[in-house]
């Protein structure tokens, strides 16, 4: 029964491999999940488990993907989109979490602009989007300020929050040590703030997506959200399916990149 | 035996490095039995002890804890780090190992109170872990391993950061519960005194990697006590051959 | 809906025709614009309940959210602009029929036309000067677009001549308008008088200038509705009409006007009954006619675009046998 | 200089007095924030500095409020959207809760769900309409389960990090103590994860009031979101201004029940 | 006098509730000097240091901590939970303080490694704390306050969870740098032994609500070893004093 190993480092070398196997098993499930929901939606529109005029199978919107690709007009929405959320993003989660870190540590700043963030927040997009307009015209400044809008709350709750949950001693501790309000910011309330905060910047990424939409809504004639909406309206429902797969899968992979980015963020845990 | 070890190692590895935390450690405590584990900072004394705990899997070796078959938990551990849940009361941590074996409400509640009142914390029963002293803390995560009543204790330095006077009570405690329940009892300390009043054996674990390389027997007739530990000649003898190896130990692993 | 075919296309004295014998519900779907004064003006007088039909109205904000629930037979009528997505839809196999007229243009007074921003009122006089401007249309592939191109070919200008901004909303053209991002919109009733009166933009010309016969909107019907329950969409058609002909006896004859502006203002948006003494109304054929061969013209321009997938079958889809058998129960509109 | 207080009980009830008063300073400040804006709104309406038409000043959306009251219909309004947002809030929140604590516990089903989650998320919701129409009807369970829909995420979200932030020495705690997996998830799970998700749960009332334009959108006949996008097609800003303000008021009224909910579901903070 | 105290007294307040943790605490501290405080668990040791800290704000009284008016840090402290900062290695929490004065970047890589090199840590300088035994943290957490060399050192149990070994080390250390750099020090011990070994004097506190009741001077000349202690006899009348102090306190808390 018992056969002895002799060399535990080998064993525990070998126990890291399978963990390293067992993790690149999870990131395959990761994979698979898409790949199986996929399936699944195929064989349900391809059986008329449910309507395939309005569920196409991927398979066909996969062919309306490639008749797009091929004349190129298909990367030149995705292109420009991709910048539009890229900008957006960073506009909404720079802002964010500076004001997040000041509405963390000092409260009378907390107590001042939560309920302006709780009352804006509910706000729909819709609705601000003649706001936008008037403000900023119909340029590609006002999508970007579109996105940058949704993205920002969601950050700066999680934000708030990170700081307000890090454990006082450490608090303590940068006090006692005389940290200056820098230091403060950038060595305790911003590491400290991290984990969550990156939950907050996850949320915020997908928002940037789902605004694409309505930021294409306003004075756009390409990018994916404005294919989504035109061919909506068209009753192009392959055409829409392949924009808003497309969102779907910026949404996986960004996900991915941040999740990626995280445990380099993060190695302290 | 009732827990037997063999050949038991621990290796810590990680992307090419490795950490050997406990190496071949072969070992049989006896039902009842009270040992004490000595060695210096990080030699792997808690790791040992979460590996019984099973918290931890040993890289090779095998370890088996015989179970006496009755409704009573097999182990449990008084953690060095504490493990005082913040978001339960004193009270509710203290019965946290009751209330998680599903034991009636009544007993639960007679336990919990009986021991809350031995480690002096029955007036801060309902105060949340922030409210409390660091020593206060500790006796929180003593009481709830005591009112537990497990078959073996795990003890982490428990008695570390109290008070002398709440560490004697507690330590006569720990004594009447063990004598009187037949509990088996591994313990962690950093004090030889207390390894000396307290243990039936005694461990000497060597700087890492973590081996025990020295066991001492205890003959010292029960109860001891703190006087005459001091005053006994082969106590002093023990002592000093303790301290002799602790010595060499740390300024081995620190050259 | 749902009726046994029993309950007769009997007629009663007058040649109207009978109530039915059970209370049936018909469900209307509406996007709360002033062209569905037919159903608004027979439900509140009464034709509907005099057929023992009970019409319950549901909103959508836009006229394509409809289609789905159509085919579905979540609800029974729809009203719709004309666009790129109807034949797409129906050439898809969502047999949606397009039964009758719910908006065209009333000569010189078109409720769905250009405006101008209202600096630019003097400078901009005639339709070559949009030369060089910004446009904004409200979708692709819609009327909206074959509007603009019937104007711009008016205009002897091409697409290349001016700049196109799709806005998806009328209310933010009013919106750029302010902020003085767009110079001219096609944009519709009541906005086009409320942006008057806010100084926004002033009216410019009038579409019927190149598209008198252009068809706007349309009734539709369900598949199950049109056709399985023929004594129910016959009634509903007939009563729907009424309404429509008191409709035109108000802003054509000026005959019952105030009722009328009463149950406009209480369905649509506009509160304002000074207001609809301004307002360029929508037009609605009194016997529910409705421009064929423009839906076919349109049809064509969506087609060419390439916006439209599959084959398109008038015959089946347009279905103008109800207005015609309501028109023989009703008699011609005078 | 050296003046001696003799009671220091007297002394210290006086300064958790005085932090009393503070504490009603910041809820003053809490208040005063909304109040703050609205009067600059009003100024910078009232002198043109933004554009009246666009804009109307807070006084004649009052205004427009009053005699909207007057007739009832509004009150009618609000409760049917409350109904709808209560309703769709409750039916995301609770799953996302139970989905949530189970993500954050099992890493398989943690890597199965997320990438879903990540790539569910950016769709927008404008593009869902049609399907949950044909699949839930016209009726209410349409726009209860669109909201829910939305509200879903942000919950889910936080609730993992909330689980994956846990210490582990808690986990260790249960584990050594032998915490079956019911007692695991309520004792530890559960509130450990609560600070984090209660964040969550603050985001998800947002985006409840966010979504109900949305929700209203299709087949509605009332509430708020449905007088929004009326109001706003027939470009009566009062009137629509007036929703906005409901939905802000809203939010800003629910998150200081949720606040004053997370103090008393977190005495031990 | 280097820090001064008078009639300090602390009440912790809570809706009606109220607990006195210190109370009229007149107190002188000379400076240079090394002070060694006592007391049952729960009596206000670590409140009575925060609020020398500046982390706590005393209810009535007042206190006073005189600066030498040079470029050094007036007090660190060794937190009795430790503080360990998670996201920050072994050797960033050491330079911590340093980094936050700003000290240029030379000074502070040497006096990090000299101090991780006290602490037996230098091999472990790239760490996260996750990866420490607990008395490593420990030691990590003493280094920080070497390291940022403050007028007045505020000590909370530092050498509670050591080994033997490694609290001897480090108390050599302690004295080494207090008899070089005539630092104060304000040091909270449960170990009677390691007060009698350290200490100028030795406060003993009642418990709750904490007062000084009693102060003891150590003559015995410097330095002392364990043995010396052990076996002068002055030393042992003060050991049963401090005992019978403690014994008194925590049997009179309670009952
Ligand atoms: N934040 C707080 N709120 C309420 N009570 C507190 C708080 N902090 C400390 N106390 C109380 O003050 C008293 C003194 O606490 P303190 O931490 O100073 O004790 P200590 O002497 O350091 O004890 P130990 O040796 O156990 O660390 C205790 O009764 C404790 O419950
Ligand atoms: N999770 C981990 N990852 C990597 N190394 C670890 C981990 N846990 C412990 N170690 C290493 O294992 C060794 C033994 O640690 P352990 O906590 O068992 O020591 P210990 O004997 O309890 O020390 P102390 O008396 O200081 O508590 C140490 O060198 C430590 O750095
Ligand atoms: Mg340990
Ligand atoms: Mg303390």
């Amino acid at each position: 029964m018992k056969e002895l190993k002799h060399d535990p480092h080998a064993v525990e070398q070998e126990e890291w491999k399978k963990r390293q196997w067992k993790e690149r098993g999870k990131q395959l499930l990761t994979i698979a999940s898409p790949v199986f929901i996929l399936l699944l939606w195929e064989v349900v529109s391809r059986t008329g488990i449910v309507d395939a005029r309005f569920f196409p199978p991927p398979t066909e919107i996969v062919g309306t993907f490639v008749s797009m690709s091929a004349s190129g007009e298909l990367f030149h929405h995705i292109g420009i989109s991709l910048v539009r959320i890229f900008a957006g993003f960073l506009l909404g989660v720079i802002p964010a979490i500076v004001i997040g870190l000041f509405m963390g540590l000092y409260s009378p700043i907390r107590h001042f602009f939560s309920p302006l963030i709780m009352a804006l927040m509910p706000i729909p997009t819709l609705a601000l989007l003649p706001i936008i307009l008037i403000i900023f015209g119909v340029g590609e400044v006002s999508k970007i300020v579109t996105i940058a809008g949704s993205v920002f709350f969601p950050v700066v709750i999680n934000t708030v929050a990170g700081v307000v949950n890090i454990d006082r001693i450490y608090l303590d501790v940068a006090t006692n040590y005389g940290a200056d309000s820098k230091n403060f910011f950038f060595k305790i309330a911003l590491p400290g703030a991290l984990p969550v905060m990156l939950e907050g910047i996850q949320m915020g990424q997908a928002i940037a997506l789902l605004t694409i939409v309505a930021a294409e809504m306003m004075g756009a004639n390409s990018g994916i959200g404005y294919l989504i909406w035109t061919s909506y309206k068209a009753f192009l429902l392959p055409e829409m399916f392949v924009g808003l797969v497309l969102i779907s899968f910026f949404g996986y992979l960004f996900s991915l990149l941040l999740r990626g980015l995280q445990s380099k963020l993060l190695p302290w845990r | 035996m009732k827990i037997s070890m063999d050949a038991l190692t621990k290796v810590f590895y990680k992307k090419g490095q490795s950490v050997t935390a406990l190496e071949g450690i072969n070992l049989g405590i006896e039902d009842g039995e009270f040992v004490c584990l000595i060695g210096p900072s990080g030699c792997g004394k808690t790791t040992l002890l979460r590996i019984l705990a099973g918290l931890e899997k040993p890289s090779t070796g095998e370890f088996a804890i015989a179970s006496s078959g009755q409704d009573r938990p097999l182990q449990s551990m008084v953690f060095q780090e504490r493990g005082v849940i913040p978001w339960l009361t004193v009270k509710e941590n203290v019965s946290f190992g009751l209330k998680m074996r599903h034991v009636p409400k009544a007993i639960v509640k007679e336990r919990t109170a009986y021991y809350l009142e031995k480690v002096g914390l029955d007036k801060f029963a309902h105060l949340y872990p922030k409210e409390l002293s660091g020593g206060m803390k500790q006796r929180v995560s003593i009481a709830r391993a005591f009112a537990n009543d497990p078959e073996i204790l795990l003890m982490d330095e428990p008695f570390a950061a109290l008070d002398e006077q709440n560490k004697f009570i507690l330590q006569e405690e720990l004594l009447s519960i063990w004598s009187e329940t037949k509990k088996t009892v591994l313990f962690i300390t950093h004090s030889i005194d207390e390894a000396l009043l307290l243990s039936d054996r005694i461990l000497l674990m060597t700087s890492q990697p973590g081996r025990i390389n020295e066991e001492i027997r205890i003959d010292m007739p029960r109860p001891r006590t703190m006087e005459d530990v001091r005053s006994d000649a082969t106590m002093t003898d023990h002592f000093v051959r303790i301290r002799n190896h602790l010595d060499r130990e740390v300024q081995g692993s620190r050259t | 809906g749902g009726q046994s075919d029993d309950g007769g296309t009997v007629g009663t004295e007058d040649g109207d025709l009978s109530p039915l014998d059970k209370k049936t519900t018909v469900l209307i779907a509406e996007d709360g614009a002033a062209s569905g004064a037919g159903f608004y003006i027979a439900e509140e007088k009464g034709y509907f309940d005099a057929y023992n039909i009970d019409v319950k109205f549901t909103k959508f904000a836009n006229s394509d959210d409809m289609l789905p629930a159509l085919a579905a037979g979540e609800v029974d009528i729809a009203g719709g602009i004309s666009t790129a997505s109807f034949f797409n839809a129906i050439a898809q196999g969502i047999d949606v029929k397009i039964i009758a007229d719910k908006g065209h243009y009333f000569d010189g007074a078109s409720y769905f036309s250009f405006v101008v921003r209202e600096d630019l009122k003097d400078k901009i006089k005639d339709y070559s000067d949009l030369k060089g401007k910004k446009i904004a249309i409200s979708s692709r592939n819609s009327v909206d677009d074959y509007i603009y191109h019937k104007m711009l070919e008016h205009a002897g200008l091409t697409e290349d001549d001016v700049e196109t901004v799709i806005m998806s909303d009328f209310g933010n053209m009013l919106a750029a308008m302010g902020s003085g991002s767009i110079d001219a919109a096609l944009q519709i009733e009541p906005l086009i008088t409320q942006g008057e009166k806010e100084g926004l933009h002033v009216r410019f010309k009038d579409a019927t200038d190149f598209a008198p016969k252009a068809q706007i909107a349309m009734v539709l019907g369900s598949p199950d509705f049109v056709k399985k329950d023929k004594d129910v969409s016959l009634r509903f058609m007939t009563a729907y009409l009424k309404g429509v002909r008191d409709y035109n006896d108000a802003f054509l004859k000026d005959e019952g006007k105030e009722e009328i502006i009463d149950i406009m203002t209480e369905y649509t948006a506009l509160k304002d009954p000074a207001l609809w003494e301004k307002v360029a109304v929508t037009g609605l054929d009194p016997d529910g006619a409705m421009f064929v061969e423009d839906i076919k013209s349109q049809y064509k321009m969506y087609k060419k675009n390439g916006a439209t997938r599959g084959d398109f079958d008038f015959e089946k889809s347009v279905d103008t046998s109800l207005t015609q058998k309501a028109v023989d129960i009703l008699g011609e509109y005078k």
